[in-house]
């Protein structure tokens, strides 16, 4: 894909607002342009949110709130950090993150995948789910916030815990995977039993498990040109719903 | 256009109502040998055992011709056809010019070489003449014997039977209604034929018929040796094509009259239907004669509109017969009894002798292609559906038929659609 | 009867059987999705048990003889104001079970209506009635951010053209739309059948919160499109499916609570539609986790905006809470161009009975408080309001109207006119007249030809009724009425009451 | 010619149509009556039947064929095609009981009378002015009559 | 930002009326004495408990001061308004309207009026309003906030002469044959509800606009939300206020054109509307959605005067009656043919508008 000849539009962002910076994009890749270099992007909102196709995106700088949200093709490479709701309610294509993200990452997605090299903040991968082949996947270098997966309908997160600043805490925050009714987590290393939600337990891998998470791990590796054996040189546990139907007998008709 | 039609059996009804689906105005003769607007011939037998009165012979009312505008002409006989000059010649020394015409002469009672077979007292029972005769004769009559074991030779029997007769039934083959139905079916219609008092030889046949010094008959001798006494002698064997009509005038006939797929005989003008046509089977693809009622009246109305101008194929004959012996009814569909060795056929068959009820499945590469039941008809129509549909029938549904389920349900959607629900998506 | 607790003999229904006219035909018996009803072999006739009955009528309904009537069930505890029957037949179910009460629909308990104490306005004499029947007569209502003036141009020939650019809007020929009932919560053939209906009465309805089905987006005309906070079904072809995009923030009938669509809905087709797999729950939580503060909201406000490239309005739904005024107020202000409001009567398929029947207040007062905050604050033209919650008549819509609304949103009316009951089982997925349920037996019990029929039917009536209203104060398009409390006077309300609602009691 | 066609999408299966048929051929015109009583007593039934299948079912009647089998197999007159409406109709008179039709029609939509040797078929409920009853009575339109 | 809490507690009234209005194009001045004939034709439209005039041209000498006329229950009222002025407004003259006494008019307030302009130094809060503004908020104050006091007319070289009576009592009171105006309109009352109040007689004026009503606003509810959340507060008692608070709203502020804000007041349908080329089509939707509240609902035919002309409208069903004749330079507007054949038997041309169609007519530079 990267050595197709690719119309380029390069951009610089700064003092841009987003509405004229996406509305630009937009234009732009309607006229063929597929791959974006923008420069000196500082918090602008929703880049590449709601647009499909085989399109590129380099990001320097930090990008805004809710980039790649509704996204359905797209690559972005972010050579920094990102803020808040990365790939939120994100269908499809890949976003790659050379540094840490915020808060609520991959909400409620359900295709593509999230790289992120570093720490994420809260409430990371809620609500993802899956259907049929749409597998969505999230995949933390370094160590999460509280909620990690809360809600998971589907899809997996890989959880390394290994490119963190944050060296004294656990690998995540509490109550990772409440409310969980699909979907994996993976983690590499142990699991702290009094993090995760109510009725759910670490259990380790099999093989079909690290099958997966070698895939994952490659891909991953080669995106972020991290050494991929030595994440995989790690153990590995797992964690998943321990019903599809967790508040099942909650309820009495009145 | 005029069209003439020669005898006046289902096979002419079929033919006016087809031609006047496509042609309301052009005339129509029907010439008829017999004196009595078109019946239904298997009517004789209920005739004969007195369930219905003479007044209810008639196929169609009354006022069926006249609506239809239709010029009869019975009682009359065709000596002869005159394709040339496209004119039929009657014994009443008329000459009848036609457009078109159709030969639906039916077909004459098969009568085997056997001695002693010329003079009184022998009947076949195709015919109201014979039936009316038979009645009267019931009266006196205490004994007589029926050959051939097939239907229309049980019916005879089993109305002579109701006319306070003695009956004895000879069948040649070793049991009775051996083409149409297989030995289950039989075995429970012979038991129910016996129950009732009716003697059933199976495996012999007369071998000579003896009459005293006046003529009339004594009894007859059986191949087996059995002498039995009887005055009278009905001949129900079967019936062939009577396709002498179309033979003398140069149209091609093979077992009967050989019809195209709209049933144009080798004459373009003329066409032939009913048990006198040699016309599809829609099982076998082959053209053959298939003496059933429902296949003649299809036929003639297939005829009827392509002589009207139409060109719509005869989709073919499928052997189906439906008969009742003292309220047990039975019914045979399409092929019932498959060649043995042949593994393509698959059959599944039910049989309940408490209920006497028996219940056979023909199954061939995956569709249903026959089908006897007996005692439990009801649902006979839906397995006729896959039959005649040569529907497609998967494990449920094989075990829904097998299991005397069958239903529309069971059809493929598109094809249900279609039928129920046409002009919708 | 016996062997089971004895709580289930405090059953709410008995079925009374006229055994004279009770032919024993079954059509009972295969009507009744609670088994309430069946054929008793050792008698050799039809028997019920009362116990399983839950009122939902359809067998009264469908007996062709006329032989059954639903009753309550006549016995009764001691009287006690306080202690009413329900509070005590519910904790003897608590106490059994631990479990949570769970209700269905709209909430059953006495909350004041303030529809019911207001009465609207004719003219007499000093102005004309207009007669609907022969004279024009509008009801077509455009939802959408208004600008606040208009500039224009006039060319040399002196037609006029427009210089202002106009946000987008949604265009109702009867200000009524059909709430959001996602598919799953109610079957698909009523969602064919509401999206008929609207494209029939050219009005719009709400897909709720399940996605819309791929053969409905020829709809789209007709379409708002929902976004909660489970996003089910949520991706850009179904963000610009519609002629609006809602988000829905909070639900009438359970304000601050989450959704929770039970697995045995999940079938094949709501399981593709959402893009979950089958059979598993689909779980709503209560907020969207990307939303804890208004700026969030701004933020997906915007997210919706972009991913649809500016092109349809973006209405947000909230439930009627204390501070509706202001919160609505900053919903505006973080660019919504419709807010929905849905009181506390809003229906639901499943809803904790504590809050469906504690939480919330009544849409009048919510319509009338924001619509006033709405205009003090000078901003009333940027977005529509649509009333929502308890909705039973084309005079409640009118009324609602006048007090400040748009449109309304009908959800329960709308599930009424093709045979619910309200029996407020709908959790159950039983539901016997074959709207909140997926089971194939059922859910053909919504014929959509009849359903679409129905729900036009009602459009058009309660259309006309407003048509006759309207005329009768001298009215002859809606634009008119929206917002013209004068057209109202209170009856029997606090003087508290008639300030907030902004109307003069009846006889002033 | 207009005609009943059932819709199996949306036939609910609960039989209605058949007590309305049942009424509507009765002498009372009561279904109480009719159900309980001629039913029993002169083995009165109904011309439709319902189909089952899982979740499916379909309440069927005679099609009134533009080229019925069962005419074709008729072998006493009573089962013609009426060319003025374009209805099979059936003159119970003539009917000797030889079932051919029920054996010929494939759309199973002929039933035997069952106390007598007569067939029972959909007559369209010829005379009655609100139109065939199963239609009327169907709660789902499932059922309807029109032109096609 | 203003709250205007219990703002629904007013009432309106309910009146019918006749109207007549006549101007001349290129401004030669008709005599008071046409208007009183017209509107004496018409005098069983009213009931006596209201009628007025309006006048243009009539103040040719103060012609760029702010003419206001003030009526007050009593020298008292005259007092605290005039002090309120002052504080205002430079004052260039200030007398008694003259007035003679008619027995038909019984009580009448004490009337004067001020010819004035704007203060250079406005008090503190008042700066940043232009002019018009200015004026408008003076108008708005007394007559919201002095008691006994009420500002009937308040544009240049014009005038509002109105009060309880027959209008040609009302015209003997005001001694109008005595004035001379380019643009006249009258108005007569039945109010079937209000006390005899002089304020709520027409015309209803608001800087130079003036305002005769024929009709009830249906819509006034909405219009006076409308009006409310855009910073104007109805206390009058009348419908008609809402036309000229609208006409200022939309022409002034806004910048509408007569004929747009007719169209505001009096939208085609929109059956109509879809039948229309597209860019009108267009324009005719966005001004309906965006100026829904804006719209005059009801029976209603109006005459509206200002400096640049006068033009008269229907309601979209025309509901109520409104003729237009035209005389050389001279266009007359009236609820009957009668009145103008009083003042003028021979016309050029008479025609009756079409429903909403506005009648705008411009006085010549």
């Amino acid at each position: 894909m990267a050595t197709r000849a690719r119309k380029q539009l390069t951009l610089d962002a700064r003092g841009v607002y987003y509405r004229q910076l996406n509305e630009r994009i937009r234009q732009a890749a309607s006229q063929g342009v597929s791959r974006f270099v923008l420069n000196n992007v500082n918090g602008q909102r929703y880049i590449a949110t709601g647009l499909v196709g085989d399109l590129v995106f380099d990001i320097h700088g930090v990008p805004g709130q809710d980039m790649a949200a509704f996204m359905c093709g797209p690559l972005i490479r972010v050579s920094g950090n990102a803020q808040d709701g990365v790939g939120n309610t994100m269908d499809g294509g890949k976003v790659v993150i050379d540094g840490i993200a915020g808060d609520v990452i991959g909400y409620a997605m359900r295709g593509g995948r999230i790289y992120v090299r570093g720490d994420v903040g809260y409430r990371v991968g809620i609500h993802m789910k899956a259907y049929m082949d749409n597998v969505p996947v999230i995949v933390v270098g370094g160590k999460s916030g509280d909620f990690l997966g809360e809600y998971m309908a589907g899809g997996i997160i890989l959880l390394l815990g290994m490119f963190s600043d944050k060296r004294c805490s656990p690998i995540t925050g509490r109550s990772m995977g409440t409310g969980m009714h699909g979907g994996v987590i993976y983690v590499r290393g142990e699991v702290p039993e009094e993090q995760l939600g109510p009725g759910l337990h670490a259990q380790p891998v099999g093989a079909d498990d690290l099958r997966t998470i070698r895939g994952i791990v490659k891909d991953y590796a080669r995106e972020l040109k991290l050494d991929g054996e030595d994440i995989l040189s790690g153990g590995f546990m797992k964690v998943r719903p321990f019903s599809h139907r967790p508040y099942g007998n909650l309820y009495v008709p009145a | 256009m005029h069209y003439v039609l020669i005898g006046n059996g289902i096979a002419s009804i079929g033919a006016i109502e087809g031609i006047r689906r496509q042609d309301a105005r052009g005339a129509v003769t029907v010439i008829g040998a017999e004196d009595s607007p078109a019946y239904g011939r298997p009517l004789i037998s209920y005739l004969l055992a007195g369930k219905i009165g003479p007044d209810q012979l008639a196929l169609r009312p009354e006022e069926f011709y006249k609506k239809s505008g239709v010029a009869l002409k019975l009682g009359t006989r065709v000596l002869r056809v005159d394709p040339k000059a496209k004119r039929v010649h009657t014994d009443k020394g008329e000459a009848v010019a036609y457009d078109r015409l159709l030969l639906a002469t039916g077909g004459k009672p098969f009568t085997p070489a056997i001695p002693g077979l010329e003079g009184p007292g022998v009947y076949n029972f195709t015919n109201l003449d014979h039936a009316q005769v038979l009645i009267s004769l019931a009266k006196t009559m205490k004994r007589a014997v029926v050959v051939g074991g097939g239907l229309i030779g049980l019916k005879a029997a089993e109305s002579l039977f109701d006319r306070g007769v003695e009956v004895s039934i000879l069948e040649l083959a070793p049991r009775i209604l051996s083409l149409a139905f297989d030995e289950n079916a039989a075995q429970l219609a012979s038991r129910r034929l016996m129950d009732a008092g009716i003697a059933v030889h199976c495996g012999v046949t007369a071998k000579e018929i003896r009459r005293d010094e006046t003529g009339a008959i004594k009894g007859l001798l059986l191949t087996d040796g059995l002498f039995l006494e009887t005055g009278v002698v009905v001949i129900a064997i079967g019936v062939v094509p009577n396709f002498e009509l179309a033979r003398d005038c140069g149209i091609k006939v093979d077992k009967g009259i050989v019809v195209d797929e709209t049933m144009r005989t080798s004459d373009p003008e003329v066409f032939a239907a009913g048990d006198v046509a040699q016309a599809k089977d829609l099982l076998t693809g082959d053209n053959r004669v298939v003496p059933i009622w429902t296949n003649a009246y299809n036929q003639g109305f297939c005829a009827g509109k392509n002589m009207a101008g139409a060109h719509e194929p005869y989709v073919g004959g499928l052997a189906m017969n439906s008969i009742s012996f003292y309220g047990l009814p039975t019914m045979s569909v399409g092929t019932v009894n498959p060649p043995e060795a042949d593994p393509d056929y698959e059959v599944a068959a039910t049989l309940d002798e408490k209920k006497q009820s028996y219940r056979k499945l023909v199954f061939h590469q995956g569709r249903l292609v026959g089908y006897v039941l007996v005692g439990d008809i009801d649902q006979a129509g839906m397995y006729t559906a896959f039959v005649k549909f040569k529907l497609p029938v998967a494990e449920e549904t094989r075990r829904k038929l097998v299991s005397g389920e069958p239903g529309v349900l069971l059809w493929p959607d598109e094809f249900f659609n279609q039928t129920w629900n046409p002009g919708t998506d | 009867m016996l062997f089971r607790p004895v709580n289930n003999n405090y059953h709410d229904f008995v079925i009374d059987r006229d055994k004279d006219r009770c032919i024993n035909c079954k059509v009972c018996v295969r009507q009744c999705s609670y088994e309430a009803h069946y054929w008793d072999e050792n008698r050799q006739r039809v028997m019920h048990d009362n116990s399983k009955c839950v009122g939902c009528h359809r067998c009264e309904a469908l007996c062709p003889t006329a032989a059954l009537t639903i009753r309550k069930n006549p016995s009764e505890f001691r009287d006690n104001a306080l202690w009413r029957p329900v509070f005590l037949k519910n904790i003897y179910k608590q106490a059994d079970t631990g479990a949570v009460l769970l209700g269905a629909m709209g909430s059953p308990v006495d909350i004041p209506c303030y529809w019911d104490h207001l009465l609207l306005d004719a003219s007499q004499v000093t102005n004309p009635s207009i007669d609907p029947l022969r004279e024009p007569m509008e009801l077509k209502t455009f939802l959408g951010s208004k600008p606040r003036s208009l500039e224009f141009a006039t060319a040399r020939d002196g037609s006029r053209r427009l210089k202002t650019k106009m946000p987008p809007q949604i265009e109702l020929r009867y200000p009524i739309m059909f709430s959001a009932m996602s598919l799953g919560s109610i079957n698909y053939n009523l969602h064919l059948a509401m999206a008929r209906a609207a494209e029939e009465t050219g009005i719009c309805y709400n897909t709720g919160e399940g996605g819309l089905h791929k053969t409905l987006y020829r709809y789209g005309p007709n379409t708002i499109v929902q976004v909660a906070s489970g996003r089910f079904g949520v991706h850009r072809d179904y963000i610009n499916a519609g002629v609006g995009i809602e988000i829905k923030i909070g639900q009438g009938a359970k304000p601050g609570i989450g959704g929770h669509l039970p697995g045995e809905k999940i079938t094949a087709m709501v399981a593709e539609t959402r893009m979950i797999p089958l059979g598993s729950d689909a779980i709503s939580p209560a907020p969207h986790h990307d939303i804890y503060s208004i700026e969030d909201l701004l933020q997906l406000i915007y997210a919706l905006k972009e991913t649809s490239e500016y092109r349809l309005p973006v209405s947000v739904k909230v439930a009627a809470v204390h501070n509706v005024a202001a919160i609505v107020s900053g919903i505006v202000r973080a660019g919504a161009d419709i807010v929905a409001i849905d009181g506390v009567r809003g229906g639901t398929g499943a809803a904790p009975c504590m809050i469906r029947d504690n939480v919330g207040i009544p849409i009048e007062l919510a319509i009338a408080s924001v619509d006033q905050r709405l205009r003090d604050e000078g901003i009333r033209s940027q977005a529509s309001i649509v009333a929502a919650g308890g909705i039973r008549c084309s005079a409640d819509a009118v009324k609602a109207i006048a007090l400040g609304a748009d449109a309304v949103y009908i959800g329960t009316a709308a599930l009424v006119a093709v045979g619910c009951t309200l029996c407020a089982r709908c959790y159950t997925g039983k539901c016997p007249w074959g709207i909140a349920t997926n089971d194939p037996k059922l859910a053909k019990r919504q014929n959509p030809d009849l359903a679409a029929r129905k729900l036009a039917n009602l459009i058009r009536a309660w259309g006309h009724e407003m048509e006759e209203m309207l005329g009768g104060m001298g009215l002859n398009s809606i634009e008119s009425l929206r917002g013209n409390r004068d057209k109202l006077r209170a009856v029997g309300l606090s003087r508290e009451e008639m300030d907030i609602l902004g109307v003069k009691h009846a006889g002033n | 010619m207009k005609r009943v066609y059932p819709n199996k999408d949306f036939c609910i299966g609960c039989h209605i149509c058949e007590l309305a048929c049942l009424t509507a051929h009765s002498k009372s015109q009561d279904l109480i009556i009719a159900y309980t009583e001629e039913r029993t007593a002169e083995g009165l039934s109904p011309c439709k039947r319902v189909f089952e299948r899982g979740a499916q079912c379909v309440a069927i009647s005679c099609r009134h064929c533009d080229e019925p089998s069962c005419v074709a197999a008729c072998i006493s007159g009573a089962l013609r095609k009426d060319p003025e409406t374009g209805r099979t109709v059936y003159d119970e008179q003539k009917c000797v009981g030889c079932w051919s039709c029920l054996m010929a029609c494939p759309y199973g939509a002929i039933r035997r009378h069952p106390l007598k040797a007569k067939i029972v078929k959909c007559d369209l409920c010829q005379g009655r002015e609100a139109g065939p009853a199963c239609v009327q009575a169907c709660p789902n339109q499932a059922l309807v009559y029109e032109e096609r | 930002m203003k709250a205007a809490h219990r703002d629904f507690d007013f009432q309106k009234d309910i009146s019918g009326c006749g109207i007549f209005g006549v101007i001349h194009k290129k401004r030669g001045l008709l005599p008071g004495e046409m208007p009183i004939r017209a509107m004496a034709c018409m005098h069983d439209r009213g009931n006596g408990l209201g009628a007025g005039y309006a006048a243009y041209g009539i103040y040719p000498e103060f012609a760029d001061k702010y003419a206001f006329h003030l009526m007050c229950d009593d020298e008292a009222g005259v007092d605290a308004a005039e002090q309120l002025l002052r504080r205002f407004f430079d004052v260039a003259e200030s007398e008694p309207i003259p007035t003679r006494r008619v027995p038909a008019v019984r009580k009448p307030p004490v009337v004067w009026r001020y010819f004035v302009s704007p203060k250079k130094d406005r008090p503190a809060g008042y700066r940043s309003l232009d002019e018009l503004d200015y004026v408008v908020s003076v108008v708005m104050r007394i007559n919201t906030r002095v008691p006994g006091a009420f500002v009937f007319s308040s544009g240049k070289n014009m005038g509002a002469f109105k009060g309880v009576g027959f209008p040609e009592d009302i015209a003997e009171f005001y001694r109008l044959e005595e004035y001379s105006a380019f643009i006249w309109t009258g108005h007569n009352r039945f109010p079937t509800n209000t006390p005899g109040w002089w304020g709520g007689a027409h015309p209803f004026t608001l800087l130079d606009w003036s305002i005769v009503h024929n009709g009830e606003i249906s819509s006034y509810g909405i219009n006076r939300r409308y009006l409310c959340e855009n910073d104007y507060e109805c206390t009058l008692m009348t419908d008609t206020e809402v036309v000229a608070y609208l006409l200022d709203l939309l022409i002034r502020k806004h910048g509408l054109s007569k004929q747009m804000a007719a169209k505001v007041f009096a939208p085609p349908f929109w059956d109509e509307i879809e039948r229309m080329p597209k860019a009108e089509a267009e324009a005719m939707r966005a001004l309906r959605i965006t100026y829904g509240s804006a719209m005059l609902n009801g029976p209603f035919a109006i005459l509206v005067a200002d400096n640049s002309g006068l033009f008269g409208l229907n309601d979209r069903i025309k509901l109520r009656p409104l003729l237009v004749a035209e005389k050389d330079d001279m266009v007359f507007m009236s609820s009957e043919e009668s009145a103008v054949r009083e003042v003028c038997p021979e016309l050029d041309r008479v025609w009756m508008p079409k429903a909403g169609e506005p009648v705008i007519v411009n006085l010549e530079a």
